[in-house]
This record gives C-alpha cells, structure tokens and sequence, in this order.
C-alpha cells in the first residue's frame, strides 16, 4: 500500500474519529509475540517466501509479559511463545485455541515428555507445539576471575561491586532462594520468599543492572559493564562471541532452572492457515535448527535435529540425552503463589 | 502551566539598546564561559549522536574508528524500521488532523461561548499538559479494554490526539484572546455565515497559531511513547521500534536513525521560525 | 413585552437555531473531552476499586489497592524516590536555566543573537526524546564515550563506572532532555520585566546583587515556579530514563505502573497507583498555579 | 423605521437596558449620547444582533428583527475600532460583504470601487488597513458598511479613535455622506458636542434608560432635567424657590416667568453661562457678587462668580483685544443678570444633580 492512499484513508478516518482506520492487513499476516531470535530471518524469510504469509514479532523480555499483552486486548497476535510454566494462566484464560495436532506432519516425531506435558495439556486437549528448551544458566567473563566462579555465592562476592547483572524476571528470587539453600525453589514458603528477597537486596550493591532482554545482556558484556551474569544458556553467549568477547557458560552448584517454550495459537486469530504453517515450519529441519543455530537453544523434535545438525551439535544440545532436562530445576506453574513470587520481585526492584 | 502556549509566541522582541554592561572583562568572560558550558551540554550529545553514526566500528568508544555510511546503508534496507517509519508518519497526520479539528473548535467554544460546565471542560482539556502521558496512555487502554476494542494504530491515533489536543487549544486560545471580537462581529454583520466567518476571517487571523500548533503537535506525535506504548497493537512506530531495539542493544543503527531525526528536525524548526515570523498586518 | 406571553413561533425557531449552532461548534470538542479524557479517568476508578483476579480483574468495591499502596514500604520507597529525583532534576534544570535566560534577557542585545539561542535551547525539543536519553547511555558507559576520552586524555587510568546505571546519570538525562521546559517560561518571566525597574534601582543606588535578588528574583518568580512545576511533572511522571541509564535503584513511580499494567498483570493496583499519583500531581499544579498567580500580582 | 418596544438587556442582576421604546424615523440621524455605562453601547449592539435582548422586540420596517443573527438583519456597523480585515486588502475589505452574500467577484469589486469613491479613497483598494492613517480606516469601514446598502448605518463612537482635528474634519464627513446616501444613521457617543453637531434627534441615556430625545437645540434649550443639562452643554446651577415677585435665590429676587416652578418651595435652578448678561457693580434684577476666577479659553473667557453661598459661572465671548482689556477683575463687584427665557427650572432641591 503507498503512502498517498494510506494518508488518505487516515485523513478522512481521523475526520470520522473512530470506525476502522487503520489500514486493512493484508491476508496471511502473522504476528509473532515471542523470544528474541524466535523470528530470526535466517529461517522466517523462507518460510515467507514459500507460504505468501508474512511475519513480524514483538519480543518479550520475561514470561511474564504474554499474559498482559494478551489481556490488553485482542486482534494483535496470532502466536506466542511462552515457556511451560506460563501457559496455564493463557489456556485458563482462553487467551489460546487447542491445536489441531492432526495437521502438524511431524507432531508424532516430538519428545514424548513434550507432548504430553502439563504445561500444553488440558482436558484432553493440546495448546501448545512444543519447540525448544534449554538451561538459565550463569555465565562470566574468564579474563576477569582468576579462579573460575562456580557457585551463585561469586554473586555475594564483593569484589565484584558493579559487576554482576540478573535477569528482570522471578527467576531472579529462584536463584537468591538457592543461595539460601531452599532448593524447592516452585514451592517457597512466605519466609523463604522474604528471605530470597533480603538476599537479593543485600546483593543489590554488586549488581549493575537488571537486564531485561537478550540483546541488554550483550551490551552489557560487550561494553565491559558487568562480567557475571544468569544467562538464556547458548544464546547470549553465541551472540558475545560473534563479536570476539570470550564468555564462559556453567551451571552453578546450587543447580540452573530449565525450560521448554512451545508455540500457542491466540484465539480468534484471523490467519489460522498460516499459523499453522508456522507450526509445521517451526517443528520441521528448518525451524528446528533455526532455533538451534540462532539461539543455540536444544529443540523439541530430535527427528528434525538428527536430519539438519552435525553429530556434534546435536550432541553438545543433548539432543540424544533429554535426561539431561531432568537435571535441571524444570520450571513448573506457580499457580496461586505466583503473585507471591512477582511481588516480592517488584518489591526488590523498588527498594 | 504557561509553557507550552508560550513556545511558538515567544519571538523574542526586547526593546532596542539595553545599556552596556558596565562589567569588565572579567564578568563578560565568566558570562560567555558559563553559556558555553551550558550549549557544550545541550549539544554534545547530539554531536556524539551524529558522529558515531558515521563511525565504522560497533564499539561505541573514542576515537571513532573510522569512516562509513553503512548503518545508512543498513537503514535503508531495514524494512521494519521503513514500516514504523511510515506509522509514525501514518499517526502524526492523522492525530494532527484530530487535534486540529477537534482543538480549533475546542479553543473557539473556550474563549469566544458560554455554557454550563466550561470550567471543567476547560481543566479536562488542558490536563494531559502536565499529567505525565503513563496516566492518559492508561486511562484510555482501561477504556478501549472496557470498550472490546482491538489495540491498533487507531487506538495510538486517538490517545495521541487526546494527550496532544491541549498544546493546539492553549496555543489557538491565546491567539484568539489577542484577537478582536470585532473582526468576528464584523464579518456576520456583513452579512457573513458562522462559517463564512470562521473561514475568510477568524481562520486566516489565527494561522500562524493553527499552523504553529500543528508542527508541534505533529512532532510530537511522531516523537510520544508513553501513550503508544500502551495503545498500540500489532503495528510499531518509529519511536517505538527505536525504543525495543535500544532496549535490545546498542547499534550503531540507531544513531544513523538519530542523525537522521536531528537532521530532519533541523528543517522543521527552521520552517517554523520562518513560516511563523508574523507578516506586517497580521496583527491590527 | 412580560416573559409568561409565549413568543411567536417563527421567533423561537430563530432563538433555537441560534443555540443550535452554538452546540454544533461545542459538541465534537466536547463529546471528545467526555469520551476520551473524562471517562478513561472515570475507568481508572473503577478498576482502582476492583480486584485484581487472572485474567485482569473482577468488579468489586473495595479499597485493599489503596490500603496496599499506602501500607506497604515498596510504593512508599518508590514514592520517595520519585519525588527525589523529579525535585533534582528540577532544581539543576533552574541552575542551569536561570543563568541561562538571564543572559538571553539581560545581556545578548542583538535581537538576532538573542532569537539564535532562544531557539538553540527550544530545538532539541523537536528531536526525539527516546535518542537524547539514550546518547547518554552510549556517553557514560565504562567504556562509553566519555571514559575512553578520558583514558585517551592520560586523565584517569581506570574507567570510572559510577557514570552511568545509577540515579545521577538518571538526574543528568532528564535534567538534560527537560530543561527547554525550563528556560521557556523564565525566559517569559524575565522579558516581562520592564527595563526601568533596573534601572530605577540602579538609581536608587542598589548594586548589581541587591538589584537581582531585590528586583529581578522577585519578579521572575511567576517563571521559575512555571518552569520548575513543569519539569517537576515531566520528569516525576518519566519511565522511560530509569529504563535506560538507572541502575538497580532506579525504580520510578511511572515505571511500576507500567509493570502492573504488565508483568505484574495488575490493573486495579496499577489504577489505584496512578490514581495516587494523578490527584498528587493535580495538587501539586494547583498550588503552583496560586503561588504564581501571588508572584504575578507584583508586577501590576 | 426602526421601533424599539420594551427593550431590556440584563448581565445576570446587572441591568444593562432598561426598557427603551425608541422610534427612528427613515432617514434620520439618530444619535445615542451618554456617558460610559449608560447602555448605549449595549442598545445599539442589540440593534446589530451583537447581543440578545433580555426582553422586548426589535423592529426594522414593520419586520421583527429581534432573533435574527447579525448577518440576516438589514442593518451594518461602522466598530469604535474599525475592525477592519487585518490581512485583506481595503478593496476586499469593502468587497467582502458582497462576496460572503454571493455577488460575483468583478462586479463586487466595482461596487467596492463606488463605494470607495464615495469616500474619496478610490485610489487606495490595493492597500493594507495598516498601511492607512486613521482617518483613511475610518472611511473604509464606512465604505464598507454602505456598500450593502442597510437600512440602518450603526456607528459606534466612530470618531473617538482619531485626533481632535480630524474628529471635526469627520464630522463633516459624516453629516455629508449621511445626506449622500439618505440612510438611517445611529450613532453612539459620549461627546456631546459631537452629537450636536451632528445629530438630527439625541437620545440621552442614563442607567440603561432613555432620559430624554429631543432636537439638537430643543435639547439644549429646554433640557428635561438637571442631568441632561449638565450632561449637555455646560449650565450653572443654583437653588432658590418661586415666590410671588419672582425667583428668589442668595437672598435677591429675579424676575423669572410665573410657571417655571410651583410656587413656596425650594427648587433648583440653572442657566446657560453663556446665555446672560454680566454687568459692572450692582444692577437691580440680577444676582449680585463678587468675581472669584477667571478662566481665559481663546474664544471667550469663563467668569465664576461667588453670589451668597453659591458659585454661578458667566461665559464672556472675547471679540477682539480690546474686549480682553474691558474684562472685570476678581474681587470687583458684578452682577449677572439672566433672561427670564433662559432659566431652567429642575424640581424639587432634593433632587441630585449630574
């Protein structure tokens, strides 16, 4: 559409005030609210190629963003992305239709634990494509410790004034709960909560920033502001070294938190067909190393992995050893104690 | 709460020959070095913006490392950025156009009728001057929530000209106030419809302030974010688009797309101080 | 003629045709200022009144959001510290802006210099806002701009960190992108003040000092209140700043509204937050608006 | 004709217009006279449409105008400050009530051209309103208000915004297009000489009410109260009551006419200074005393005079040098000796005086 008639058609709606002014969307068009790197051009400009449906996307920051920008209002998004321990509030919500498992092609080919996950699953219904997961791991700069820091307590150190981010997310209170040592990090008591929040306030003088996008977190690695950080495992890092800054990833003793996001159709998405071409795309050779070799994230659909990555990288994603998640402190849904957990984060914000 | 209106009125006119400074050196040169420091901080910046975009590392440190348009280039093949670009562009007419239509009357209706509730329609208008624009972006998205209505560019249309119909009725009103009722009076006693009148008398007397309030209305548009943030739906605009990315890193990109502002601005302030310089006979 | 004898037909439909006219001027203005403004407000009372409950909010009638923000210590701390940063982002908004429009007023007189920069300070008004705060950023950083030059200078050794991501470098932006708000309306106040009071005082044998804080202070007043009210509210109501070059103390009032109209998916506290915040600043104008009605009577 | 019944304007408690009738003949010359406050203003303003009337009917040859807005009334204004079109040419200026009522462009032009010329001010349709003097404004908006040819011309206080000797020059002016044109003139002022001059009837305004409306000379003559008198022209004042012999007042009689007040009461009574006789020492049947003052105005000489408790004022036309010499000097005794047609007799004492 040109300029000259987009105007046009604005002049006179703004004369009319209200009524349908924006500009009609073109059909098949796709609004992603999602990860950063979820959209990466290496994979999404071929998928527009081939389908005619395009695709934008509005990156959130923290799993507590899809919530509210569902609940703003509807009419925006046609898929979201968020991670299992926040889909619940969306399906109860009816913020996302059920999928159609029977037109995804490779739906059968997806981790079994995936697919049939509490976190997708509800009244025998499924409302979510699962599609990647991976670790929230620490990183660190080695040029800056001369013994390499492997525990959360190198957060508390204080030759580290200034040096350290966190993430602007809850998780935050699940790693201050584990420097407590309460490891039933989904389960915390009031106490405990109160008592992450005061360790996260008494480490508040090491800490520089709270970061809350991928890119924030570079930045501040790239520009030699902090040298420590929790990190979306294999994503910051790869995006450091691209620019020559060496980080090292580890998981801490006190254990990483995982996750899996998957995809979810919002409801009453006006583009369904081209949703779920997304979905096929997405659990297919193209989405799945896509997501791989943008984030460095492990993928949902070992099948594709197998077919489109070296030995090595499926290897090194774990992708022969889904074991590996249940290492980790895989994120669960709060349920009720989620205002909890999210208060005492602002809280910590606003001291 | 004078500020705004005064903006574009302000040409400054001081009576000629103030008396020489019956300082010495010393004073005028403490004068011309405290000035100095306070354009060096008003400047620098957008120096240092303008600058680095022509810089050819990523690092954004000094010396700058070298020549090169390519976040120019980059600029000019990055389509979202193209996309916002044109909302924001798409946005700025239309909540101008609004506030136009909407203030002119408004303006009108405050200074020239009398009606019950004026007081009030008077604060109200004038309010989103100085309320910080999180409250009018709220407000209005718990109304379109209320409403059923679908975020979009309409919705960042009508919040912009809600925040921003205040800077076109201050301004429009104190034109009017220095206008002479008799003008008006005159016209309708020539025979004139209301609006005959408004268009051959009252309008060509308050250009300069419709014209004025206009600009700054459109700038700001194109510029507002708190609004936006809250009101839009699918589609980006410049301010916002500059806005996730910054918040995604550091990029050079971002300077060009700066520089560009600045250059652009450069222009308008230009035409504003030319178009607005009152025309002998403008004013009785 | 009395007002009980009913007036002839024809002259009643001249009468309401005239009034109707009248409201065709009023009603768009006026129907808009309902629509938008007087309701959307009316909306935050409502859901400030309501209870938060997944998804949004459930209608009730109840003050738990204004008892929560006025009990507990988080909203209190922020509140202070709103308050903090918007009064010295003000007060070096006028430290600069004084000396500033002083000049332009009482010492430039080429009305062409003076106009030149006038505008110099009102122009970055134009350029956006997101990119002169952001400058900031890429100047203070450890490495940033600033340091590097100052490294390259032989001036320090080691880059100075406290430059950036704390509540001086917020002070510094907003200072830095409010203060047109601040010349413009001491520059007015200044312009007003006729030159034979000056001078009248010289004559009276008052010095240069006495003159200022006798005369020209006194009579500014009505400008620097205006100038400091409004940069007050712009800064105090900011959310933007804090985002970009605070640190983690940075936490502003604006910004915790806006996380529970988002992350903390909390409208009715996020309402009532705002609320709060909109009658305080109401407030604030009102008596800012006497004081400088008080500082303009000395003038007439 | 324009006849005004029951006219009243009210500002909230304020009354601004009291209930005037009027009736102005066709072709008259009507002058509303006042001082500031009195309602004229707000009278003639109702008359244009300007303001709407509280109460009573406006209306303009048996056609009620009273609702009608300004640009639907047969009527055009001449504004105290011209208002003349700040960024339109005079010729469009002039033009521009026939343009808004749909004339064709060239033929407007023309009328606006013979109407400029009536005006003497053909030459100048190009020019700007602020590239003009004052008395040049002033004849365009006249210009400008002829040109459609109203029934009535309303002027409001045209002449005060220009200087004392073009006010005169105006004056003629006016009288002259007045009788060119033959339309129905209503003019508001608060100079009294200027409606005299003229006026062909003034209405006197006072508190929103009319006081009195006369001829010019009848006005003078034979004012109705002590207010117009003193409004009108200049008159000294006095008290005194009517006894058999005459008009007793400082403790002297004077004659006066039998029926100029009710006898056996105190009155107040007033002459024009420049309507009597001042003579040397005592004359008998005139009020006599001694010279306090002496005001010198070219023309003629302004003598107060104590008599009694009272001060009267005497004006003395000074007719050439030689009359300058004869005049008397204070202290000397003089006696002012007043024509018994020209006393003016104003009601009871009681009564305050303008």
């Amino acid at each position: 559409m040109t300029i000259k008639t987009r105007l046009a058609g604005g002049v006179a709606s703004a004369a009319l005030a209200l009524g349908a002014a924006a500009p009609a969307m073109a059909e098949g068009e796709l609004n992603l609210l999602t990860w950063e790197g979820y959209a990466d051009p290496s994979f999404i400009a071929p998928f527009e190629e081939a389908t005619g449906c395009t695709v934008s996307a509005t990156y959130v920051g923290s799993n507590d963003d899809f919530a509210p920008r569902l609940a703003a209002g509807g009419g925006v998004f046609d898929l979201v992305s968020p991670s299992s321990d926040s889909t619940a509030p969306l399906i109860t919500a009816g913020f996302v239709d059920p999928i159609d498992t029977s037109r995804l092609d490779r739906w059968d080919e997806l981790y079994e634990r995936f697919r049939t996950s509490e976190g997708i699953n509800s009244d025998g219904q499924v409302y979510g494509v699962p599609y990647a997961w991976g670790a929230i791991a620490f990183m660190y700069k080695p040029d800056a410790f001369e013994t390499p820091p492997r525990s959360l307590d190198a957060l508390m150190d204080p030759a580290l004034e200034g040096k350290v981010a966190l993430w602007d997310d809850k998780s935050a209170i699940y790693v201050a709960a584990r420097m407590n040592g309460d490891m039933d990090i989904y389960n915390l008591s009031d106490e405990q909560i109160a008592a992450a929040q005061e360790t996260l306030g008494e480490m508040r003088s090491n800490v520089r920033k709270y970061w809350s996008s991928a890119g924030e977190l570079v930045d501040l690695f790239a520009s030699g502001e902090v040298v420590l950080s929790n990190t979306w495992a294999g994503y910051q890092s790869a995006l450091l070294a691209e620019q020559g800054i060496e980080v090292v990833e580890f998981i801490p003793e006190e254990n990483a938190e995982g996750w899996m996001d998957s995809w979810m159709v919002v409801s009453g998405t006006p583009n369904e067909d081209c949703a779920y071409q997304f979905l096929n795309m997405a659990i297919s050779e193209a989405g799945q190393c896509g997501v791989a070799s943008v984030n460095g994230y492990s993928v949902a659909n070992p099948v594709a992995a197998r077919e489109c990555m070296t030995p090595e990288q499926f290897e090194a994603l774990h992708q022969d050893d889904p074991a590996y998640l249940d290492s980790l402190l895989l994120w669960e849904n709060l349920g009720p104690r989620l205002g909890a957990y999210t208060n005492a984060w602002n809280a910590v914000k606003s001291q | 709460m004078t500020v705004v209106q005064e903006q574009v009125d302000i040409v400054p006119v001081r009576a000629k020959g103030r008396r020489r400074s019956r300082n010495g050196l010393g004073a005028r040169l403490a004068w011309g070095g405290a000035i100095a420091a306070i354009l060096a901080f008003l400047y620098l910046p957008i120096a240092v913006l303008v600058l680095f975009s022509f810089n050819s590392g990523r690092l954004l440190s000094w010396p700058i490392q070298g020549f090169t348009l390519d976040w120019y280039r980059k600029l000019a093949s990055n389509e979202q950025l193209i996309e916002a670009a044109w909302n924001s562009l798409y946005v700025a007419t239309c909540s101008t156009a609004l506030t136009l239509i909407i203030g002119v009357p408004a303006a009108l209706a405050l200074d020239r009728l009398s009606f019950p509730g004026k007081g009030l329609f008077r604060k109200l208008v004038l309010l989103p001057i100085a309320l910080p624009g999180i409250i009018t972006g709220i407000s209005m998205l718990t109304l379109f929530r209320l409403m059923g209505a679908n975020l979009s560019l309409t919705t960042v249309i009508i919040g912009h000209a809600t925040a921003l119909l205040a800077v076109v009725v201050t301004q429009v009103y104190a034109r009017l106030q220095r206008l002479p009722r008799s003008y008006e009076e005159a016209s309708a006693d020539l025979g004139a419809s209301g609006l005959q009148t408004f268009f051959f008398v009252t309008l060509p007397n308050i250009r300069t302030a419709v014209i004025g309030s206009g600009l700054l209305s459109f700038t700001l548009s194109f510029d507002e974010i708190p609004v936006t943030f809250f009101l839009t739906g699918r589609d980006n605009t410049l301010p916002m688009y500059i806005w996730s990315t910054m918040r995604r890193g550091l990029t050079p990109e971002i300077n060009a797309v700066g520089a560009l502002i600045v250059l652009a601005s450069a222009v308008l302030v230009v035409l504003s101080v030319l178009l607005l310089r009152d025309k002998p006979g403008g004013r009785a | 003629m009395s007002l009980a004898e009913p007036l002839p037909e024809a002259r009643l439909r001249a009468r309401r045709w005239t009034a109707m006219r009248r409201y065709l001027v009023l009603s768009p203005p006026l129907l808009w200022t309902v629509v938008f403004m007087f309701v959307p407000y009316l909306t935050l009372v409502v859901y400030s009144v309501w209870r938060a409950e997944f998804p949004l909010a459930v209608p009730d009638f109840q003050f738990g959001n204004y008892v929560t923000i006025f009990t507990d210590p988080q909203y209190r701390n922020v509140f202070l510290r709103t308050l903090k940063i918007a009064s010295l982002v003000s007060l070096c908004a006028l430290l600069l802006a004084f000396p500033y429009a002083y000049f332009l007023v009482f010492r430039v007189r080429s009305p062409g210099w003076r106009l030149a920069l006038y505008m110099a300070v009102v122009a970055p008004l134009w350029v956006s806002y997101l990119l002169r705060a952001y400058t900031w950023k890429t100047i203070l950083g450890t490495n940033g701009i600033l340091n590097s030059f100052l490294i390259s200078a032989g001036l320090i050794d080691e880059p100075l960190t406290v430059l950036l991501y704390n509540q001086a470098a917020m002070v510094l932006t907003l200072t830095y992108v409010f203060i047109p708000f601040m010349v413009m309306p001491i520059y007015a106040a200044l312009e007003k003040i006729p030159p034979s009071l000056h001078e009248a005082s010289a004559d009276l044998g008052e010095g240069h000092l006495s003159t200022f804080f006798k005369v020209t202070l006194p009579l500014a007043m009505p400008g620097v209140i205006a100038g400091f009210t409004m940069t007050f509210c712009l800064s105090f109501g900011d959310f933007i700043a804090p985002m970009l070059v605070g640190g983690p103390d940075g936490q502003m009032i604006a910004g915790v509204i806006a996380t529970q109209f988002g992350a903390a998916l909390n409208w009715p506290l996020g309402s009532a937050l705002a609320l709060t915040m909109l009658v305080f600043i109401l407030v604030l104008i009102s008596a800012s608006d006497r004081l400088e009605r008080v500082g303009q009577g000395r003038l007439a | 004709m324009i006849e005004l019944t029951g006219l009243t304007k009210r500002f909230g408690e304020v009354v601004g217009v009291d209930c005037v009738d009027l009736r102005v003949e066709e072709g008259a010359f009507v002058t509303l006279l006042g001082p500031s406050g009195c309602g004229k203003s707000t009278l003639l303003r109702m008359i244009g449409g300007f303001e709407e009337p509280t109460e009573g009917t406006i209306s303009i040859d048996g056609r009620d105008v009273t609702d009608l807005p300004p640009n639907r009334r047969p009527v055009n204004m001449v504004f105290q400050d011209y208002a003349l079109f700040p960024h339109m040419s005079v010729g469009r200026n002039v033009a521009y009530g026939l343009k808004v009522s749909g004339m064709a462009r060239s033929e407007a032009a023309a009328e606006a051209r013979k109407a400029l010329d009536m005006v003497g001010l053909a030459d100048r349709a190009e020019a700007m309103p602020h590239q003009l003097s004052g008395g040049q404004r002033q004849r365009v908006a006249l210009a400008r208000a002829i040109v459609r040819h109203p029934k009535v011309l309303l002027l409001d206080e045209p002449l005060s915004a220009l200087d004392a000797n073009l006010r005169e020059q105006m004056q003629v002016e006016l009288r002259r297009l007045h009788r060119l044109v033959g339309l129905t003139f209503i003019m508001v002022t608060h100079d009294q000489s200027e409606a005299l001059a003229m006026s062909d009837r003034i209405v006197v305004m006072r508190d929103g009410r009319v006081v009195q409306q006369a001829a010019p000379s009848e006005l003078y003559d034979k004012p109705a109260d002590a207010y117009v008198a003193g409004f009108v022209g200049t008159t000294s004042f006095f008290e005194g009551e009517m006894t058999r012999t005459g008009l007793r007042a400082f403790g002297q009689t004077i004659r006066a006419p039998k029926d100029l007040a009710p006898h056996g009461r105190p009155a107040r009574f007033g002459y024009r200074p420049e309507k009597v006789e001042l003579r040397q020492g005592h004359v008998a049947d005139g009020l006599t005393g001694h010279v306090d003052e002496l005001l010198y105005r070219g023309d003629a000489v302004r003598v107060f005079v104590n008599v009694g408790d009272g001060r009267l004022a005497v004006d003395l036309q000074v007719t050439d040098r030689a009359a300058t010499d004869g005049l008397p000097r204070p202290d000397e005794a003089v006696t002012i000796v007043i024509p018994p047609a020209r006393l003016m007799a104003f009601g009871p004492a009681a009564d305050k005086a303008a």
